[in-house]
């Protein structure tokens, strides 16, 4: 038996590993273009702008490894970043309780989804693309009904972009706590266990005694929540929150997860592989916006790029 | 007698989305300043009928068990296509035509290569697919523009007798690919992949002809719908806002069709209902007085009302089990 | 008796409705009797700009000498589908309204509409996305024209030339195009050693403080910076990097210019130029004048809004106390329109 | 039988999957007219060769003979062309689609190239009819029949390729008695139609009555081929497990069991499928489930496990009055109820996780503290139950599917055991499983018993019954029927009690036990 080794090496498998190889590829090859990619600078920001992503994919990786998707990602990015700043608005008080309040709003459209999904049983593919569009009309009402104050607090724009210890990003911090959090969830505690057998076979959880349906509704909690601190982060990056601002992260933050060698399916995964797949995901997208490749060209190889790594190490066993 | 019953069970979802479509589009009508009049009618038709398209080729690959996010792709990778090429007299038009049809199966059958050959999931390879295409169609038209063949385009977007061609149009494709279709060996494969892939394979059933032949004509179909967009507009234009919005209203109009997202269920003319359900959602803004700010939230919420309408399902649900398919 | 016949100029009220070339010809419609009914058929509405688009439109009819010659003001955005805006409005021609102000999706599709819109005598009038056509009445920004004005600010503000950052919008939009060509042509022609660095900011500040971290963590150091759109986040992102201030030429959002006012004594130097969201009221306004049978240009040129170092003034071009996300080019004295932005946005509804 | 080119010959075939090794030389001669009876344990490797033979897996090597010419099959439409048909356990049906969709899968008949509907009917009633299944509609939808409908769709199936062989994996282990007496007529008149026929099955008295020659496979290896009715039941299951054999079931003890009932019900009505059921249970002992298949036994268990909605009536736990909404709830607290699903497959585990996940799944909060799991603990109580149960995997973090289907089975039991259960509700756990493995789960059964576990066992098999049952409560039509206690609980009493009618209209039954 293979007791003896750490859990982290076994689990560190094929697509992971291969992941991590593609990184460095990708950063080798960026190197023939400008040696800046190699730059420690440049390397840091892009680990804090990861930092975004990867606080998104945790979230998508819970649910997709229920079997489930999380479409509502981009609005609720948006109301995490204005639900704060709206907040940081109602005086002193407010702005202690702004990032709080964010998050705590994400969290309730994740409720929503969760109820919809777990108790409703609406396939998750078209409830939580309903919740997005209900997300969007409460914002574009908010904005446009209530003016709400939307500059992000001096709190939020320090954790978003300060750099306290090394000049190593704050963000980056603050990932890195969710992924220890996230690793520690899956792998050590009941709920992470529940999740892993709820993606792999709802029915028999549910006839072990799991109380399927509330780790369901808890997990989409989660990840609206996460999306939703995302967005805090990202209105104290830009130092206010905006419509649209969760746009760019809904289908990036799948791809991160199923690069990172998460079965779409549900089930099986690991969070170190989500880790790999945000920085590859975000470097793929750095690298190509800094070349100069025109959008139809950075499309046709950001699409092709994520095909081929798959093809390389993503590949299900066949079938029969 | 008891034929009846099967059958019945067998078009519920269709049926169901059909009652649906027709008391809302009887309220949209009822309200509307103009009624129900031809003008009316084909307005929606034009509009509808290409969401229907999409839906359509969304269903083929959803009965695979698939998901297919690149549908909308390839229809606004056919829409630039066609501003350029469905041009000239009636023999470039026709090449023209072909040449939008062709590129679609080709893009279907991508997919279908790489689903098949690759083992990629389909989720995840239409995801990047469809960035693929969209890249493709801004290569084809960096900016919007173009032209189609106007009296082609007329003729299909009009009506005759009252009746709108585009609605004669949609008719044609579901005669001409959908019920052979569904009636062929390959068709039922289609099926039978998606309801239980391990069983199909056990009883013999040509799986990769099957899905192939799915996302092909899945591939077929979003690009008679880029090609409907062409003579609706006169012009091509490379958005990625259109092709998520069609990819991911596909997906609603499949479920509110009665198609089971879990494959082996459903039909492609649910799909189309489900599609124009969809589409007088946002029509009944214009009978409705509605303040502009709220309009984004009324159809959010409509929208998520009627794909939880399925859930009532559960108020007559006698054992759990049932919840876990 | 043709309901919309090709004139000669002059127009009314030149000064508002400018004709936008010299050969641009003008329109004249059957002047029908009020009050009229008129919609909006808005596409997308998912960002500040349009919202503030849409209050302004409601707010300009809400105006009691506008309101007065208004039966019924429609507004109805249908996301982000052309599809659903081309039969937004057939159905506002089948139901009889008299006038149509679109900002259209695309450009380049609304040859069916304009059509049957003319054959049921119905006035058309885009602004913003304005059409590709002559047929239908256009209130245009001269994008074009913005572009150049960012070139020769930073031309002037840079003397000896240098690497120049240009955050661009989204690609394939025909602003997105003018913008940069106008900046493109006269940086060329400046005859300095101008070299530009192309990131694409989508309009968005989000995409552009991104894209402009990434720039500068791979080039260093530039010497100047031309935005379209997403300014507030391109600025933070030089301060995040620690990038020395240099000329920044950017658009109307009130964020950039609460940055550039802050900073200037930092040595952030910016030129704040565009046309807000008020240019709905001027289109409203277009097409009352036209039911009214009054001559006007196909194609009207709305006066670019510009603000430059050192003239910000808080309470007169942006609003310090107020949100970022706002756009502050929002009024035509030209025309009559005195909307400010924070008139239009610093009010909830229920003050309204 | 020995003179001439057998219809089929399999020699030296070898077959390993990763490290296991699941068929090594194994040898199998096929006649025309003959069923033959292919037997051995749980993992034997019976359901490897036969899947070799219709062209699901391919052998490592070795060779095939059909009529003499060797063949390759490279799918299972290749072997079926070549006329050999599998019947797979109820894996080979289609869910969504129609019965006469399923039966005519491959080669419906067709007009200008598109499926003929009328004629396709026709073909699958035909089918239906030779498999004597005429009362199943053909526009049906197979997910809407019954387990042992099913069992026979496929059969019918089967039978509409006009196979030359017929393969019948333990194709009526689902199935009732009425059903098994039906299918066996079919096949016996297939067999004088001069079909060949292999028959896999863990039941002996299939076996007796059907086969004409016998194989016994164990360890991936052949072990004999003989003709049936020369050894006797006890050297056969010797040679299958390798090992003496006696006394299949523990004795009974021979006490009433005294002391309060552990489980009671009273008027117990589910949707009009369960009517008015009352019933008590004590500590220690084992109350059997009786009757036809689908009588609302299953129902029965799942409505005391809390799964089903609108039960009404009382149930009391150590005479408590409960109601539980869920599994959870059942599981929980003092109650301490365990159910051994029916699918072990859908319902049982997660296939591909790994065994030891899957064992800690009920327990887990117990081995939890405040929701963080002790892995000390874990591993412990993991090692307990695989040692309790002696579970035969190579390591515990490999994926339960890679296990045979008996220890499957013993893991689905033990990760119920390690809740320590008061009450355990086992709903037919012995399908598909060995005689070996039997033998161990009933005399874990009594052993949970004598500790005081009150024990609901629902089986399909009446020798269980007989052989384990202090107490057996027949059903009928969502009804307790009958009770029968100790010495009356024989074959004759079940069947007769199980069919509702009157004992002295039925002829004497086999008493066994
Ligand atoms: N696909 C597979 N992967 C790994 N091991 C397998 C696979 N299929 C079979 N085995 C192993 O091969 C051995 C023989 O299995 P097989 O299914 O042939 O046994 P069997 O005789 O049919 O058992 P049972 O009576 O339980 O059906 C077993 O140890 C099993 O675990
Ligand atoms: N792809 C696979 N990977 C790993 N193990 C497998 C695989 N396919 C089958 N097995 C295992 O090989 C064995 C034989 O499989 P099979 O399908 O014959 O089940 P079985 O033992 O006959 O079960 P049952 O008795 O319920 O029919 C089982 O233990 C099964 O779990
Ligand atoms: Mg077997
Ligand atoms: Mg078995």
């Amino acid at each position: 038996m293979t007791r003896t080794l750490p859990d982290f090496v076994t689990r560190l498998d094929k697509p992971v590993l291969a992941a991590f190889g593609c990184i460095i590829l990708l950063l080798l090859l960026g190197s023939l273009y400008s040696s800046s990619f190699l730059s420690p600078e440049y390397l840091l920001q892009q680990l804090q702008v990861a930092s975004f992503l990867g606080l998104i994919a945790t979230g998508m990786m819970l649910v997709i490894l229920l079997g489930q998707i999380d479409l509502s990602v981009p609005w609720v990015v948006t109301v995490g970043g204005m639900m704060s700043t709206a907040a940081a608005g109602w005086g002193p008080m407010g702005a202690t309780l702004a990032i709080p309040f964010g998050i705590l709003c994400g969290m309730g459209m994740g409720l929503v989804s969760g109820i919809g999904i777990a108790y409703l049983r609406v396939p998750s593919m078209i409830f939580t693309l309903g919740v997005n569009a209900v997300a969007q009309g409460l914002m574009v009402l908010w904005t446009g009904g209530f003016a709400p104050q939307d500059h992000a607090t001096d709190a939020m724009h320090f954790i978003a972009t300060g750099r306290t210890i090394f000049s190593i990003p704050n963000a980056l911090f603050i990932w890195g706590i969710v992924a220890a959090a996230a690793i520690f969830v899956l792998t050590r505690t009941t709920f992470g266990r529940a999740i892993y057998a709820i993606g792999n076979r709802e029915r028999a959880a549910y006839l072990s005694g799991l109380p399927t349906q509330r780790v369901m509704m808890l997990a989409f909690m989660t990840s609206g929540g996460l999306s939703a601190a995302a967005g805090v982060l990202l209105a104290g990056y830009s130092t206010k929150a905006y419509q649209g601002m969760g746009d760019p992260y809904l289908l990036p933050a799948v791809a991160a997860v199923v690069l990172g060698g998460t079965n779409i399916l549900g089930g099986r995964g690991s969070y170190i592989g989500t880790i790999a797949g945000v920085i590859l995901i975000t470097l793929l997208q750095s690298m190509l916006s800094v070349m100069k490749i025109d959008e139809a060209g950075r499309q046709l190889i950001y699409g092709g790029v994520i095909i081929a790594m798959l093809l390389v190490y993503g590949r299900q066993k066949k079938a029969g | 007698m008891g034929d009846f019953r099967y059958w019945l069970a067998e078009h519920k979802g269709t049926l169901l989305a059909f009652a649906v479509f027709v008391i809302m589009f009887g309220v949209y009508t009822g309200n509307h300043s103009a009624g129900f009049s031809s003008m009316v009618v084909m307005t929606a038709a034009n509009k509808g009928v290409l969401l229907a398209l999409v839906a359509m080729a969304q269903t083929l690959v959803v009965l695979t068990a698939g998901i297919d996010l690149s549908v909308g792709m390839i229809f606004v990778l056919a829409n630039c296509l066609a501003s350029q090429m469905v041009v000239g007299d009636a023999g470039e038009t026709t090449l023209g035509v072909i040449c939008v049809l062709g590129a679609g199966v080709l893009c279907g059958a991508l997919n279908g290569a790489i689903v098949i050959y690759g083992r990629l999931q389909p989720i995840v390879t239409t995801l990047a697919t469809g960035a693929m295409f969209y890249g493709v169609a801004l290569w084809l038209r960096p900016v919007p523009g173009g032209d189609v063949n106007s009296d082609l385009a007329d003729a299909l977007t009009d009506q005759v007798y009252g009746v709108p061609t585009a609605l004669l149009v949609l008719l044609g494709i579901v005669l001409v690919i959908w019920v052979p279709l569904r009636r062929s060996e390959v068709g039922r494969a289609i099926y039978a992949i998606g309801s239980s892939e391990p069983a199909a394979y056990m009883s013999g059933v040509s799986i990769d002809k099957a899905r192939f032949t799915a996302y092909a004509v899945s591939g077929l179909l979003s690009a008679c719908g880029g090609l409907m967009l062409t003579f609706i507009t006169y012009s091509g234009e490379a958005s990625s806002s259109i092709g998520g919005s069609y990819t991911l209203n596909s997906i609603a109009a499949v479920v509110i069709g009665g198609v089971s997202l879990f494959g082996g269920a459903g039909s492609a003319v649910g799909a189309i209902f489900g599609a124009f359900v969809l589409r007088t959602i946002g029509d009944l803004l214009f009978v409705f007085d509605f303040d502009p700010l709220w309009q984004p939230l009324f159809q959010g919420v409509i929208l998520l009302g009627a794909v939880t309408l399925g859930s009532l399902r559960l108020l007559r649900l006698k054992n759990r089990l049932d919840l876990f398919g | 008796s043709i309901a919309q016949e090709v004139v000669s100029g002059p127009g009314a009220e030149p000064e508002c409705f400018a004709p936008w070339a010299k050969d641009t010809k003008y329109f004249q419609f059957k002047k029908k009797e009020g009050p009229y009914r008129i919609a909006l058929a808005n596409g997308f509405i998912g960002n500040t700009w349009r919202i503030q688009m849409i209050k302004t439109a409601k707010a300009y009819a809400e105006q009691p000498d506008v309101k007065a010659k208004l039966k019924e003001f429609k507004v109805v955005s249908t996301g982000e589908d052309l599809a659903a805006q081309l039969a937004a409005v057939d159905n506002f021609i089948a139901s009889g309204y008299d006038a149509i102000v679109v900002n259209a999706q695309n450009p380049a599709a609304f040859t069916p509409v304009i059509k049957r819109a003319k054959k049921a005598g119905v006035v058309l009038v885009a602004f913003d996305n304005t059409l590709d056509t002559d047929q239908a009445i256009n209130v245009n920004v001269d994008q074009k024209g913005l572009g150049e004005y960012w070139a020769n600010w930073l031309v002037k503000n840079i003397p000896e030339g240098g690497k120049v950052l240009e955050v661009r919008g989204v690609e394939g939009t025909s602003v997105d195009r003018d913008r940069h060509d106008g900046i493109q042509e006269v940086l060329k022609a400046s005859g300095k050693p101008f070299e530009t660095v192309e990131v694409v900011g989508k309009w968005d500040d989000g995409t552009a403080q991104k894209v402009t971290a990434d720039a500068i963590a791979v080039h260093k150091k530039f010497v100047g910076v031309t935005v379209q759109g997403g300014s507030t986040g391109t600025v933070r992102a030089l301060m995040d990097a620690g990038h020395p201030f240099v000329p920044v030429g950017g658009e109307t959002e009130n964020g950039f210019r609460k940055l550039c006012a802050e900073h200037a004594g930092d040595g952030l130097k910016c030129a704040s130029g565009g046309t807000g969201p008020a240019q709905v009221a001027v289109a409203i306004k277009t097409a009352i004048a036209a039911l009214e049978g009054e001559i006007i240009p196909q194609s009207v040129r709305l006066p670019l809004a510009t603000a430059e170092d050192p003239n910000f003034k808080d309470g007169e071009n942006f609003y310090k106390a107020e949100s970022d996300n706002f756009f502050v080019g929002n009024s035509f004295p030209t025309c009559g329109i005195n909307f400010s932005a924070q008139e239009i946005m610093g009010q909830s509804e229920a003050d309204q | 039988m020995s003179d001439g080119i057998p219809l089929f010959e399999m020699r030296n075939i070898a077959k390993s999957y990763g490290g296991v090794r699941a068929l090594e030389d194994a040898q199998l001669k096929v006649e025309t007219g003959r069923i033959h009876a292919v037997l051995g344990e749980n993992g034997a490797g019976k359901s490897t060769l036969i899947k070799i033979m219709s062209g699901v897996v391919q052998p490592d090597h070795g060779i095939m003979r059909l009529d003499g010419t060797e063949m390759h099959f490279t799918s299972p439409k290749a072997a079926n062309a070549a006329g050999i048909v599998c019947i797979f356990q109820e894996l080979s049906l289609i869910p969504d689609l129609s019965v006469a969709d399923n039966i005519a899968i491959s080669g419906a008949p067709k007009r200008f190239g598109l499926i003929d509907r009328k004629a396709q009917r026709q073909f699958a009633e035909e089918a239906l009819a030779r498999a004597g299944a005429e009362d199943i509609h053909p526009l049906a939808l197979v997910k809407d029949l019954p387990l042992s409908r099913r069992q026979m769709v496929e059969i019918a199936k089967a039978l509409g390729r006009k196979p030359r062989i017929l393969i019948l994996d333990e194709a009526t282990s689902a199935l009732t008695a009425g059903d098994v007496a039906k299918v066996f007529t079919v096949l016996k008149r297939l067999r004088s139609e001069g079909l060949a026929l292999l028959y896999i099955s863990h039941r002996m008295q299939e076996i007796d009555e059907l086969a004409d020659d016998c194989s016994v496979f164990r360890n991936g290896r052949h072990v004999a081929s003989y003709l049936q009715g020369s050894k006797s039941r006890n050297e056969v299951i010797e040679m299958m497990i390798g090992r003496e054999y006696s006394h299949v079931f523990p004795p009974k003890p021979t006490d009433e069991k005294a002391g309060a009932p552990a489980l009671e019900v009273a008027g117990l009505n589910w949707d009009q499928r369960l009517n008015n059921i009352s019933f008590q249970a004590r500590p220690g002992e084992i109350v059997g489930l009786g009757g036809l298949d689908g009588q609302g036994q299953r129902e029965l268990l799942l409505a005391l496990f809390g799964v089903l909605r609108g039960v009404t009536g009382d149930i009391a736990v150590g005479g408590v009055v409960q109601r539980f909404s869920n599994p959870r709830a059942a599981k929980d607290g003092a109650t301490a109820m365990a159910l051994i699903p029916e699918d072990r497959k859908t319902e049982g585990l997660m296939l591909p996780m790994s065994v030891k996940d899957n064992l800690t799944l009920p327990a887990l909060d117990s081995l939890a503290k405040a929701g963080i799991i002790d892995r000390q603990r874990e591993a412990q109580e993991v090692d307990r139950m695989v040692k309790l149960l002696a579970i035969k995997a190579a390591n515990l973090d490999i994926p339960v599917g890679a296990l045979s289907g008996g220890n499957q089975q013993k893991v689905v039991i033990a990760k119920w055991l390690m809740i320590g259960p008061k009450i355990v509700l086992l709903n037919d756990p012995t399908r598909g499983i060995d005689v070996g493995t039997k033998q161990e789960i009933y005399q874990l059964l009594r052993k949970l018993a004598d500790e005081g576990a009150t024990i609901l066992f629902y089986s399909t098999d009446y020798d269980e019954l007989i052989g384990c049952c202090d107490r057996v409560l027949v059903m009928y039509d969502g009804s307790i029927v009958r009770e029968l206690k100790g010495a009356e609980i024989t074959e004759h009493a079940l069947v007769s009690s199980a069919f509702s009618i009157d004992e002295t209209a039925q002829q004497g039954g086999r008493q066994v036990g």
